[in-house]
């Protein structure tokens, strides 16, 4: 690699300091209130116990994977909290916390990762579209989707705007650069937000870009911005800013949320494998959560009973988590000719009735008393 | 009121219907806007229906299907030109593991009616990537449908058929059958148009079945009229997934024989599981292994062998003298 | 030496033997390097051949098939990973229009050896995408070989065998076979090894033939001892194209019945050429239509369901059974 | 559109003014002698009247199909001599230029469009690959046989590069990003080389891109230039120094080579339908070969003679390439199934035989007196 990298560290937005010290920013004002910042902290809170009851119970055999946001929180609670009721947000397959602030509850999202479902949320009652695993696709449906928004005439001050999700490693992928492009061409209402956690499971940054990814941006001929995505009240400012200039039809904008994956890729991965462990070290220092208390203490805006209010808080839906999984029905077997296609057909009626009287024959020869 | 249109033509009225009926239909595609497609085939409809209905993409065709798939997730029911088979590949992800899985993966709760419209087939003397039959990738793949036409009057019914469907179709265009014309009644009803997933008996016969679809049919329509000493029985496919088994095994039990013609390679081209398929139901009347005749698997070779790599006529008829040797 | 070694083992060992023989084998993909592959099959690799050689790639399979067909004109021969079946598909267009396409397109002049590991198949509780059986897409495309293993004793050799092979070669493992041992020579000579082209007799017997491959092949050792009636021949197929009907149709008009099993949807897999070709060549010697047993016709389920959706021991015998019943 | 594109009109590397003027460019030092100047507009007039007659081949149906260069010569001449003997080339199709340059005979190139071939000369003897006609599949390529190159050792002041061609359109595809990025990851010795030629078929630039081709590249971390493709020596001097910088082991570059399309995409195209002949005219002004001419008169490099010489020589090619075309062999029958494979396919061998018995079976029916 050639020496452009070292040149010019991109300004990174921040207010916020690991310190937990409040600083400001001319382009990204913001004024959080104490219940605003309270609030914030308990959804940090709140999603990362999701987080690790899910590891838990997938430790547990409850779960086939799981893919941990240890370390994201805020690059996702901040983004998820920008977003309005009308807006719609295409995640990748890590976004629990984006999840969680669209309203969709813990248990739908252990479906998928439990294997009882593919996905199975209704993606217009939250305004949150379905996990995409293939890495990219997602960058373009919500280009697409974005299209219609301006087609359906509803850009303006009140009008809706769209976010995709994706991590570092994505950005490398045709799709993701080709929905680059549509947005900028079409001056689409969308939001591409990159959570830049370092880590393509095995491969490092510099695998995957030359430069820092939201440079990528300027190429195509929108805004790219890099933003501090440990700091929940960064993410939220720049990410409610480029929201609110797609929706009034300006076209969209890059984030690039710097943060860290402090877990494995998923439950599968060992990172022991590739990653030193004095870097993890390093980014617990800047855990997100941590920032935020300190914060809040330093300020003074919340007490000792606050803080075990929201753990408690977070004990009860740990548990309810851990209730809510065991319980997920099994579907039956015929759910596999479910809804493959929308109209009736005959094909997959035919292997659906096969099937059934194959089950059949084995519950017949039971009562016979065996094949 | 009766017209006389082309295939080509008849598709173009057909999305304008469509559109006409449904503001949420769209047409997009490289060069689809402007200059109304390399075949013509949405010829006028940007002037009349606007930019942002008649959407001239970016040269790419992942980002083509991708946007649809967006646009449907929106409520609209984006029409896609892929402009050429050999350009498919690059939608190939988008396709395959997006839009025919979505409905699939939300348990029902997300529908995404994207048609590709797709020229297909060989016979124009193009250069590489110009001349690919496709159609067995399409039919592998389970959510997606794939219809094709071969004359005028379905072309025009069953592209709104295809735009209508809450599935995603996958709408292949004989390319070189564009100017095969045929009287069409643009003013019936819809409903009152043969379901797309039906199969035709385009000529009744009785001693073999000879099946096709798509560019082939009027090779096999004329194969069976050249025929004389037998009775062939030609039908019409229309719907390579799902396949109406019913009205071909229907056939081939009264004719015991089927011959299977098609543009795609043979191995493991639609005819390998028509074939498997109508031999595991018609075992006792089949009075000979289903014939088949198709490309063969090899690349599509230079346009000066085409004549040699496309099933014609004289291969057709060999096929049907192969079905009556046993 | 003869080592006991699982199929991710031989898979490995022979990658390393391979890249000790020429200086041009390279191997790239997604996580091949440091981290071994999320499947272990590269392990060591990295440490011992260098970055240069095992080389993480960009996450873009377009770009690692692409950049493969250009390091094999320049004189390379590089092994690339596709991480899992599903994620096979942005390399759809670089596959099959280039990688498939070239040597032909040159009138020989050019050959890309390249070959593409794609860990394939259901049957480990994974989520979307991690499962999938692809196979009758890279068997419809003229240009491409297409082998796969059911033993380590194959995967040393047949890795090895596909590296040295001119043509692009489609190397499928099992991966919910990975850790299957078996006892491997793997101190013989390659050329001793049996061609990858070739089928396999991996049980004889009479009364009916089961042919699988890859992940089915142990369901359909399994089934065969099972079946306490009657003698089930069981054909390890190995190069899915071409197919070695020499093998196949001797057994069948021995056996006079013919099942083939594999993961891959039922219309228009593998199982459907095999029938119909075989249909065509033994039409006389076959006492019931072939029988197939595959997996539906919809996308691979969520993972609770994947038991019902493979074809398992009982569906195996069933269609045996089906087999028998005419 | 939002008015990103208005604001900086990129800078366009020009040595060689429309009427004829020799002007200099601080990092594009350029020497040129009178023989080397008479030698490239030798060569811009040579391919221009191989285009010339291939497009009336085709219209006489002695070809199928012919996509003409006329307006590109420069933008192919130029990049085309500043490559070395063991530089590679990855042509897109309409790269008749730089197949002049790398010693591909006009034949050679006729085979494709007449159809007695898909291809078929040797890229090796003549660093010059096959004509790629997916979109953006080839920058991919050229990418990895780069990385071969690296492999190779074979950097350093006498190393070798290698060149990709693509069109505006092609710019917009996954592949051709991908390309870009695989490029900077790896530093590879490799010049993407964009002849932007204003349209995609019907389509204009402002649908393919929202800002200037070249400004691509820094999303990469990789330096683009703009250089006015209808001077042959803007484009020399620049793709020199590109390759040179690869050469040496300094990465990418992607080039710009702004220039225009005057004729038809193809001969099937008809581009009354969709531009303006406003706009051509305003082009013929630039015309490549006049600019040069007139610079080579101006400057008393060139006189009658030698223009008449020119002149007599393209009309001794073109009608070599007629008589060429003409001759060009049919294929037989059975080489559909020739390499296909490299090695022994008992399936294709099968097809072969029976296809060639299939084929006996009529002359054997001639010979009887008919089927
Ligand atoms: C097209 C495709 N290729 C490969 C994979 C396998 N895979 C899953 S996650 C992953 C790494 C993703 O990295 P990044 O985009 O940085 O997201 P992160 O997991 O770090 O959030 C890979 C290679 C995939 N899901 N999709
Ligand atoms: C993947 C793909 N999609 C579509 C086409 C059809 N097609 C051929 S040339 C062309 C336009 C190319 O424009 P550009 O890249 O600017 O190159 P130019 O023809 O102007 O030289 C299109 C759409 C193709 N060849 N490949
Ligand atoms: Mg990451
Ligand atoms: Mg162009």
């Amino acid at each position: 690699m050639s020496d452009t990298t070292a040149h010019d560290e991109p300004e990174l937005v921040q207010l916020l300091t690991p310190d937990g010290e409040l600083v400001t920013h001319p382009d990204y004002p913001l004024e959080v209130d104490a219940d605003q910042a309270r609030s914030l902290y308990r959804d940090l809170v709140l999603v990362r116990r999701v987080d690790t009851e899910a590891v838990a119970l997938q430790r547990q055999g409850e779960l086939g994977l799981w893919a941990s946001l240890l370390g994201q929180e805020a690059a996702q609670i901040g983004s998820g909290r920008a977003l309005r009721d009308g807006d719609m947000a295409f995640p990748s397959y890590r976004e629990h916390g984006v999840a969680w602030c669209r309203g969709i509850a813990p248990r739908e999202l252990l479906g998928m990762f439990r294997g009882v479902t593919n996905g199975g949320w209704d993606p217009d009652e939250h305004g949150f579209q379905l996990y995409t695993i293939v890495i990219g696709s997602q960058a373009l449906h919500a280009t697409g989707y974005a299209m219609g928004v301006q087609r359906d005439g509803a850009l303006g001050d009140d009008g809706e705007a769209v976010i995709a999700y994706f991590g570092d490693g994505a950005t490398s992928q045709g799709d993701t650069n080709e929905a680059f492009n549509y947005a900028a061409v079409n001056n689409a209402p969308v939001v591409f937000f990159c959570q830049n956690n370092q880590w393509a499971i095995s491969e490092p940054l510099d695998r995957q870009s030359r430069v820092p990814i939201y440079k990528r941006a300027s190429g195509f001929g929108f805004p790219g911005v890099r933003v501090d995505g440990n700091d929940v009240l960064a993410t939220l400012a720049v990410t409610r800013a480029a929201l609110q200039n797609a929706r009034e039809g300006n076209g969209p904008t890059l984030i690039e949320a710097f943060t860290y994956r402090m877990g494995a890729h998923t439950t599968n991965d060992d990172p022991t494998r590739y990653r030193a462990s004095a870097e993890l070290e390093e980014w617990k220092r800047k855990d997100p959560i941590l920032r935020l208390r300190t914060y809040l203490e330093k300020q003074g805006l919340a007490d000792e009973a606050f803080f075990a209010g929201v753990d408690e808080e977070a004990d009860r839906i740990g548990e309810q988590v851990r209730a809510e999984c065991r319980a997920l029905p099994d579907p039956g077997p015929l759910e596999i000719f479910d809804e493959v296609y929308a109209e009736p057909n005959v094909h997959i009626d035919r292997q659906r009735a096969d099937f059934a009287d194959y089950l059949a024959s084995f519950e017949d020869a039971g009562a016979e008393g065996g094949r | 009121m009766s017209t006389n249109l082309t295939i080509g033509k008849a598709i173009n009225a057909g999305l304008r219907r469509a559109m006409e009926a449904d503001p949420k239909v769209l047409v997009m595609g490289e060069d689809v806007g402007r200059l109304g497609g390399v075949f013509r085939v949405t010829d006028q409809l940007h002037k009349d229906f606007g930019a942002d209905r008649v959407i001239d993409t970016p040269l790419a065709e992942s980002g083509i299907v991708g946007t649809a798939i967006g646009l449907a997730l929106r409520g609209y029911r984006p029409v896609c030109e892929i402009q050429f088979d050999g350009f498919f590949f690059p939608a190939a992800n988008q396709t395959f593991t997006q839009l025919a899985k979505l409905r699939r993966r939300s348990a029902g709760k997300v529908s995404v009616p994207v048609v590709l419209r797709i020229p297909y087939g060989g016979g124009i003397g193009a250069v590489e990537h110009h001349s690919e039959s496709p159609e067995a990738y399409f039919a592998h793949t389970a959510g997606l449908r794939v219809v094709t036409v071969a004359n005028a009057v379905d072309s025009y019914w069953m592209i709104q058929q295809a735009i209508r469907s809450d599935d995603p179709v996958v709408f292949l265009e004989p390319k070189r059958r564009y100017y095969e014309k045929a009287e069409v009644d643009t003013d019936a009803a819809l409903e009152s148009a043969a379901p797309m997933g039906r199969a035709r008996i385009a000529r009744p016969g009785t001693d073999a079945t000879l099946l096709a679809y798509g560019p082939m049919v009027k090779t096999a329509l004329q194969a069976a009229e050249a025929d004389e000493e037998r009775s062939i029985e030609v039908i019409d496919l229309r719907s390579i997934s799902p396949v109406d088994y019913a009205t071909v095994t229907e056939s081939v039990r009264r004719t015991g024989r089927l011959v299977i013609a098609h543009e795609a390679p043979l191995s493991l081209g639609p005819g390998a599981e028509i074939a498997a398929r109508v031999t595991e139901e018609c075992f006792y009347h089949l009075e000979s292994p289903v014939v088949r005749v198709a490309a063969f698997d090899t690349p599509y070779p230079q346009s000066r062998l085409e004549e040699h790599y496309l099933p014609d006529l004289d291969r057709v008829l060999d096929g049907v003298d192969r079905a009556f040797a046993y």
